[in-house]
């Protein structure tokens, strides 16, 4: 397996205009995220562990000059990150040639994903997310309970600004977070019906589900929760799911003379 | 050229402040020819005014003509006249000399601030409803200020509401007035005079008058308007209960060589609105539409009607001969209207609770208009030829640019 | 300038005293906002007080200056109107309803409408604060008018555009103006020849300020209002024009009833156009005789179906109208019009249908679930229906069988349509801003007339002609000069805090959001209207209203939660 | 903290309902300016804001009103196809529609935020609604204060 991609990128390296690969580098016993550049160096790729790329992808493919390119080897959720961002015009298409990875059952699990694969490849049989991973977050159904559960983890928020800045899609050059009319300069932690929400808000027809958020949180809120159930709230209502080059139903929606999406109180 | 520029060119007079009306005043003016907009009402607006929603859109009906209303209103070169008819014209070889009826109001509208002092000590009087604050159901004129209105026939000529008015606006003696004359030398004339609706009363086999729960179409209009008196409640006149069933009859007094000859064009969809919003409120009620030709000519009309049957409006393509009251056993009664259908051949009596004629719009006269020859007038809406208002509007700015050409054209065109 | 607020309210003759407590207003104003002035004056309005006013702003020389008064809808709107004619420019006024908004609907609780009427002057003084004034450079728009189609209603809006003294440019798709009208030889309802009436339309278009283009096609219009540019090409020259304007008037295409009621496949059954085609040889040349006994008109032939599920308007009035040019070639041929209902509204129509009948002319109606059959072997010779009346079965002998077939959308609208921000109804028919504009495209400058809109008579056709020269003579005359409310202005973009995402672009209803060299968005303030949508979306908040921004509202809101706190 | 939860969930407001209405100048606004004509009575509990267009509404705003501790949010718009602006207000409703998803999602009622088009176009209408939805607001208890600490600490200005 990691035989194979340790060829392909090899093979793809010495492609002309492809600037570097970008994957995981074991040196010194120490996994981390590594550019590629020498055909030579390709036996030093490792796949695991499931490391988020798309937002270093991101920052390096918007420094490539006109024709560069470069290579990724990442998870399908980094992969549709990089779709959203094309998408938005923030990189050039054909800028990243993307190697797929598929994530095990359990990371799958860890991240709520029902789609832990590439895009455009069959989906393995393995993966299937079972009712028993959704957390409680998800699962509870009466409003008092989720409003105390949230209450208790946007308590804990420090207001780092992690969760946005790992997030592959905040690349926005002026953030309404940092604006003192929508989120309050100085309270930590922050109004969390602003801060959280309106990241939430942004990210609805976005949010991969990558889960980059999440795991850069030091005061460990449940971010993906929050996204994924903005995200399915959004597919209920109109089937879309981010990470394809469709456009937001949050953009198109009044374009429909009968919106598929039921207007119920 | 300037939009703040003034043409020197003799005003132009349009007769009637309806949508076909406003829209060739707003047209001129804007082209910088000056206008004198006469409405015989107290409101401008016209008919569009008393209607609650517009086919085939379905929506509110005063909302886009509020706009040019109030366009109209504060437009430099617009003077609007309300309560003000036209007497005569006497054309000139360089102009025409318009005599105008102005009907002064008791209530000045400039200086009335509508605080309500002098309906509220009417009232105490033991007057109620000979002051009343405009609007009072539909028509509703929000381009004009809400003025209150004296009911003359009622007023007893106390003058308290004078005395109590803050701004000295209210005068009822000016209700014993008869009209000013006003005279104004204009270039061209625009009629806009729109319909007026016919009485009903010849109409025999119709039985008009005899049933609280016979209307006309206008009429029923107001009576369910989400504007109107019952908030959108589809009520019947005699009980006020809720209406289980209603029939529209088309063609009263239209296409009937002892009345009105012709089609009135819009009664048609106009019954299919009306049947279309009765169902929506009321999903169970039955509702039938009498038709001659369903004439659904127009842009989307078609695809309105269909949505119409689909939603279990029944359509049925007869002229009913007979409505009259037929007595329940509660001891109030419904009404009953007797047809044939013509693919049975069967004469069938139905009991409606409500029914509606449409139909009958009469072109309205254009007073002083054969002095006039043709290059010197303009014809335009409703009392040219039966038209809905996509249509009058289109022919309120056609007459406008005809005669914005011949008055910027004599100039020799812009610089 | 000082940094005071003014607050002028009007006590509107002490009529509002017994719901609003004035002192108790002007305490928590003044609590809240130490640096305005509060001044009552008792009715503006009647404009007495208008050199109170004036007085009063030259005393405190404001920044800002409120009035709390009534509704504009009432008289406020007059007074705020009078009141910008008497202060000085770089004073900011507003007019917040004390009276309808407030006094008024709260009669039973003077507190709350005391507390309320102090949240709405402070939530007023808020939006001024946060209220940025964007002096826009206007070019003049281009005094051209581009017309598309020199049908009946193309040739019309020319007349008209020209006499008002505009430059016109008419491109036409073929060689000879007129259109349809080439095709036709009456008009209904007065039957007037055809010819007669395109020449009175072609002398309105033999003006020096015309200039007429055959076979030329419109590829694409891009630009702005004021200044669209137009692609044009003539036998494969290409050609760009820059105009103020654009006048649709391209009309639609006939349909022929291709594989139905044996449509070429029996000689004799013809279709409507071709019934005028021949009918207008026959008048010319009355010395040919009409060689048939009998024709049938079958109508909605193709029309208010499934696949068109339209009425085409014209049909009725044209069978009527050639029916009756078939009874004046000869009065004893034997006519029969099969239809669903004759489509004649209004007077002149009613009459033409009243003329058919006494005419001699045959009616019979037929349901489109049980359809008329054309017979014959080589020539039509009969057609049976079933009377949708009485139910019975006739069959007529037809010589001669028209099949009237509607109106169809030129498949090539759509194109320009998308150019220049207009809708299309299901049909493909170009749609305006039904019911009160309904020839004006949402995007300014951009009108449509004729059948592109709709199927239209010619008379008809020729009102929307006139009526789109004169709204489209407006639109280069400076507009209408319709007041928006205060702030409702341009939107534009802050191009460093832009992310170049692109959301405005996608859902901006006029096509004034664009990209830039940058790949920032960029808003043209010609195409604009000021709806707010792409401040609405815009995740990095670089889009904005700047006279009425999302920091305003945000001011306001703020304002409300602060007043509320127990 | 935590164990106080349940005391705010009682009915009886601690006080008064604060809701905010954003009016479409092209119609809502019309229905409260008739309703005021009529005088209509109504809660004085509400405020008004017109804006030109209820498609400008941002969602933002309305959660940023909603952290400043606001009971609800109506956007009042024009019928839906009877919009000025094209159409703009179609394109709105799903941006607000998300937005009550993602009270529903926190566990606040999402009824906190009423989107209404065209039914305030007339007086009348207008006041049953905003008597509807103020009573509804009414019934539901104020917004829990420790999700909206900050914003005691942030108006110390």
């Amino acid at each position: 397996m990691v035989a194979e991609h340790r060829e392909l990128i090899a093979q793809l390296l010495s492609e002309p205009g492809v600037h570097g690969i970008l994957g995981l580098c074991l040196e010194k016993g120490v996994v981390g995220p590594h550019l590629f550049t020498n055909p030579a160096d390709a036996d030093r790729l490792v796949l695991e562990p499931k490391w988020p790329l798309a937002k270093t992808a991101f920052f390096l493919a918007r420094s490539l000059q006109d024709g560069e390119s470069i290579g990724l080897v990442c998870r399908g959720c980094d992969i549709r990150a990089l779709i959203e961002l094309e998408k938005a015009g923030q990189i050039r298409p054909g800028a990243v040639h993307f190697i797929g990875l598929e994530c095990s059952a359990e990371q799958a699990a860890a991240c709520l994903c029902e789609t832990p694969y590439p895009p455009g490849v069959e989906p393995p049989e393995a993966v299937t997310v079972k009712p028993a991973s959704v957390p409680l977050v998800l699962a509870l159904t009466d409003k008092p309970g989720r409003l105390q559960l949230w209450r208790d983890h946007f308590q804990r928020c420090i207001k780092c600004y992690g969760c946005r800045n790992a997030c592959p899609l905040c690349v926005c050059p002026s953030c309404k977070l940092e604006d003192d009319g929508y989120v309050t300069r100085g309270g930590v932690p922050p109004d969390p019906l602003a801060f959280h929400l309106i990241r939430a808000m942004h990210l609805a027809d976005r949010c991969v589900g990558c889960g980059a958020c999440q795991e850069s949180c030091p005061a460990e809120v449940p971010l993906l929760a929050l996204h994924l159930a903005a995200r399915s709230a959004l597919r209920n209502r109109t089937g879309y799911v981010s990470g394809t080059t469709e456009i937001s139903p949050l953009l198109t929606a009044g374009r429909e003379d009968k919106p598929r999406w039921e207007e119920t109180w | 050229m300037d939009s703040s520029k003034r043409s020197d060119s003799l005003p132009v007079l349009v007769v009637g402040a309806g949508v076909c009306g406003l829209t060739a005043a707003l047209d001129l003016a804007r082209l910088g020819i000056p206008v004198h907009l006469i409405e015989r009402e107290g409101h401008i607006g016209g008919q569009v005014m008393r209607l609650d929603k517009l086919y085939p859109s379905d929506h509110c009906a005063f909302c886009p003509v509020w706009t040019d209303g109030a366009a109209c209103l504060a437009h430099p070169l617009i003077t609007v006249h309300r309560r003000t008819s036209l007497d005569s014209l006497d054309p000139e070889p360089d102009r025409i000399a318009a005599v105008l009826k102005v009907q002064p109001p008791a209530i000045d509208p400039e200086a009335c601030i509508f605080c309500g002092l002098c309906r509220a000590v009417c009232e105490e009087n033991g007057a109620p409803g000979t002051i009343t604050m405009q609007p009072v159901g539909l028509p509703w004129d929000p381009a004009a200020p809400p003025v209150p209105v004296i009911d003359s026939a009622l007023c007893s000529r106390c003058r308290e509401c004078s005395a109590v008015c803050p701004t000295g606006a209210v005068r009822p003696d000016w209700l014993d007035l008869s009209p000013t004359t006003l005279r104004l030398a204009v270039a061209d004339v625009i009629f806009a005079t729109g319909f007026v609706e016919m009485d009903h009363s010849p109409l025999v086999e119709y039985s008009p008058g005899s049933h609280p729960d016979v209307f006309t179409a206008i009429d029923f209009e107001a009576w369910t308007a989400e504007a109107g008196p019952n908030a959108g409640l589809i009520r019947r006149r005699s009980n006020g209960a809720q209406a289980r069933s209603v029939a529209f009859i088309q063609c009263v007094g239209a296409r009937d060589q002892r009345f009105l000859p012709y089609c009135s064009a819009v009664c048609c969809m106009h019954a299919l609105k009306q049947a279309r919003w009765v169902k929506r409120r009321l999903p169970e009620a039955s509702i039938a539409v009498f038709f001659t030709d369903l004439r659904s000519v127009g842009k989307g009309y078609e695809g309105y009607a269909r949505a119409a049957a689909e939603e279990g409006v029944l359509l049925v393509r007869s002229r009913p001969g007979m409505v009259f009251s037929l007595p329940e056993q509660n001891g109030g009664s419904t009404v009953a209207v007797r047809y044939e259908d013509m693919r049975s051949a069967e004469v069938i009596t139905a009991e409606f609770d409500l029914v509606v004629l449409g139909g009958g719009l009469a072109l309205c006269p254009l007073p002083g208009a054969s002095v006039l020859d043709a290059k010197r007038s303009e014809i335009c809406g409703f009392c040219r030829e039966p038209v809905d208002v996509s249509q009058a509007v289109v022919q309120g700015s056609s007459a406008a640019a005809i005669i914005a050409a011949r008055l910027i054209g004599r100039k020799g065109g812009r610089q | 300038m000082s940094g005071v607020s003014l607050a002028i309210l009007c006590t509107c003759r002490d009529t509002l005293k017994g719901t609003l407590h004035w002192r108790t207003i002007e305490q928590e104003i003044k609590a809240r906002r130490p640096m305005t002035h509060v001044g009552y004056l008792p009715s503006l309005c009647l404009y007495e007080d208008l050199d109170r006013v004036k007085s009063l702003v030259e005393q405190e020389r404001p920044r800002a200056l409120l009035i709390g008064a009534c509704s504009p809808f009432a008289k406020g709107r007059a007074v705020l109107d009078k009141l910008m004619t008497v202060c000085e420019a770089s004073i900011s006024v507003t007019l917040v309803d004390l009276r309808e908004g407030c006094a008024w609907i709260h009669t039973g609780d003077p507190r709350g409408a005391s507390a309320k009427a102090a949240d709405i002057v402070c939530m007023g003084l808020a939006e001024l604060e946060h209220r940025q004034s964007v002096r826009l450079e206007r070019s003049a728009p281009e005094q051209r008018v581009l017309v598309v189609g020199a049908g009946p209603a193309g040739l019309a809006a020319s007349e008209i555009l020209a006499r008002l003294g505009l430059e016109v440019v008419l491109a036409e798709r073929l060689e000879r103006p007129g259109g349809l009208l080439n095709q036709i030889g009456k008009l209904f309802p007065q039957n007037v020849s055809s010819e007669e009436f395109l020449g009175s339309l072609l002398k309105g278009i033999d003006h020096p300020a015309t200039t007429f283009l055959p076979q030329t096609t419109v590829s694409r219009i891009d630009g702005d209002p004021g200044k669209f540019i137009a692609h044009l090409s003539r036998s494969g020259d290409e050609e760009s024009l820059t105009v103020g304007a654009v006048i649709l008037a391209c009309g639609a295409l006939p349909v022929f009833p291709e594989g139905l009621f044996r449509f070429r496949a029996l000689a004799g059954v013809i279709s409507q156009m071709e019934l005028e085609t021949k009918l207008k040889k026959l008048e010319a040349d009355r010395t040919s005789p009409l060689e048939i006994t009998s024709a049938v008109f079958i109508q909605c032939v193709a029309a208010r179906d499934e696949v068109r599920p339209y009425c085409s308007t014209i049909c009725c009035p044209t069978a009527l109208k050639n029916a009756l040019r078939l009874k004046t070639l000869k009065p004893d041929l034997v006519v029969t019009i099969l239809h669903r209902g004759i489509m004649a509204p209004g007077k002149a129509l009613e009459e033409l249908y009243r003329h058919a009948m006494a005419s001699g002319v045959f009616f019979h109606l037929y349901d489109p679930a049980e359809p008329p059959e054309v017979a014959g072997r080589e020539r039509a010779e009969s057609v049976s229906l079933i009377d949708a009346l009485s139910g019975r079965r006739f069959v007529f002998t037809a010589d001669l069988v028209v099949l009237s077939t509607p109106l169809k959308p030129r498949p090539g609208v759509a194109g320009l349509a998308r150019d220049l921000g207009m809708r299309l109804d299901p049909m493909g028919f170009a749609c305006g801003r039904e019911p009160m504009q309904p020839l004006a495209a949402p995007v300014p400058g951009v009108y449509l007339c004729g059948a592109v809109r709709w199927p239209v008579p010619v008379h008809e056709a020729v009102d929307q002609g006139r009526a789109a020269a004169v709204k489209a003579a407006v639109f280069l005359n400076g507009g209408n000069t319709d007041r928006k409310a205060p702030g409702a202005g341009k939107a534009m973009v802050l191009s460093e805090a832009c992310g170049g995402c692109g959301w405005c672009i996608a859902v901006c209803p006029y096509g004034a959001c664009r990209r830039a060299e940058d790949g920032t968005s960029v808003i043209s303030p010609l195409r604009c209207q000021g709806c707010g949508l792409c401040a609405a979306v815009c995740p990095s908040g670089a889009a904005r209203l700047p006279e009425r921004s999302s920091a305003a509202l945000r001011a306001m809101v703020r304002e409300i939660a602060q007043r509320s706190l127990p | 903290m935590t164990g106080s939860y349940s005391s705010s969930q009682s009915l009886t407001r601690e006080r008064p309902v604060r809701a905010i209405l954003f009016a479409c100048r092209w119609c809502a606004l019309l229905g409260a300016d008739r309703a005021g004509r009529e005088r209509l009575d109504l809660p004085a509990s509400f405020r008004l804001i017109p804006v030109e267009c209820a498609a400008g509404i941002e969602p933002d705003l309305v959660l940023r009103a909603f952290a400043d501790g606001i009971d609800g949010v109506a956007v009042l718009g024009c019928h839906l196809g009877g919009c000025r602006y094209n159409e703009a207000n179609r394109s709105a409703r799903l941006r607000l529609f998300m937005v009550r998803d993602l009270l529903d999602i926190i566990g606040l009622d999402a009824g906190r935020l009423l989107l209404s088009w065209g039914t305030a176009h007339e007086g009348f209408q207008f006041v049953a609604q905003v008597r509807r939805f103020l009573h509804k607001l009414e019934a539901l208890p104020v917004v829990d204060p420790d999700l909206l600490q900050q914003r005691e600490k942030s108006y110390g200005r």
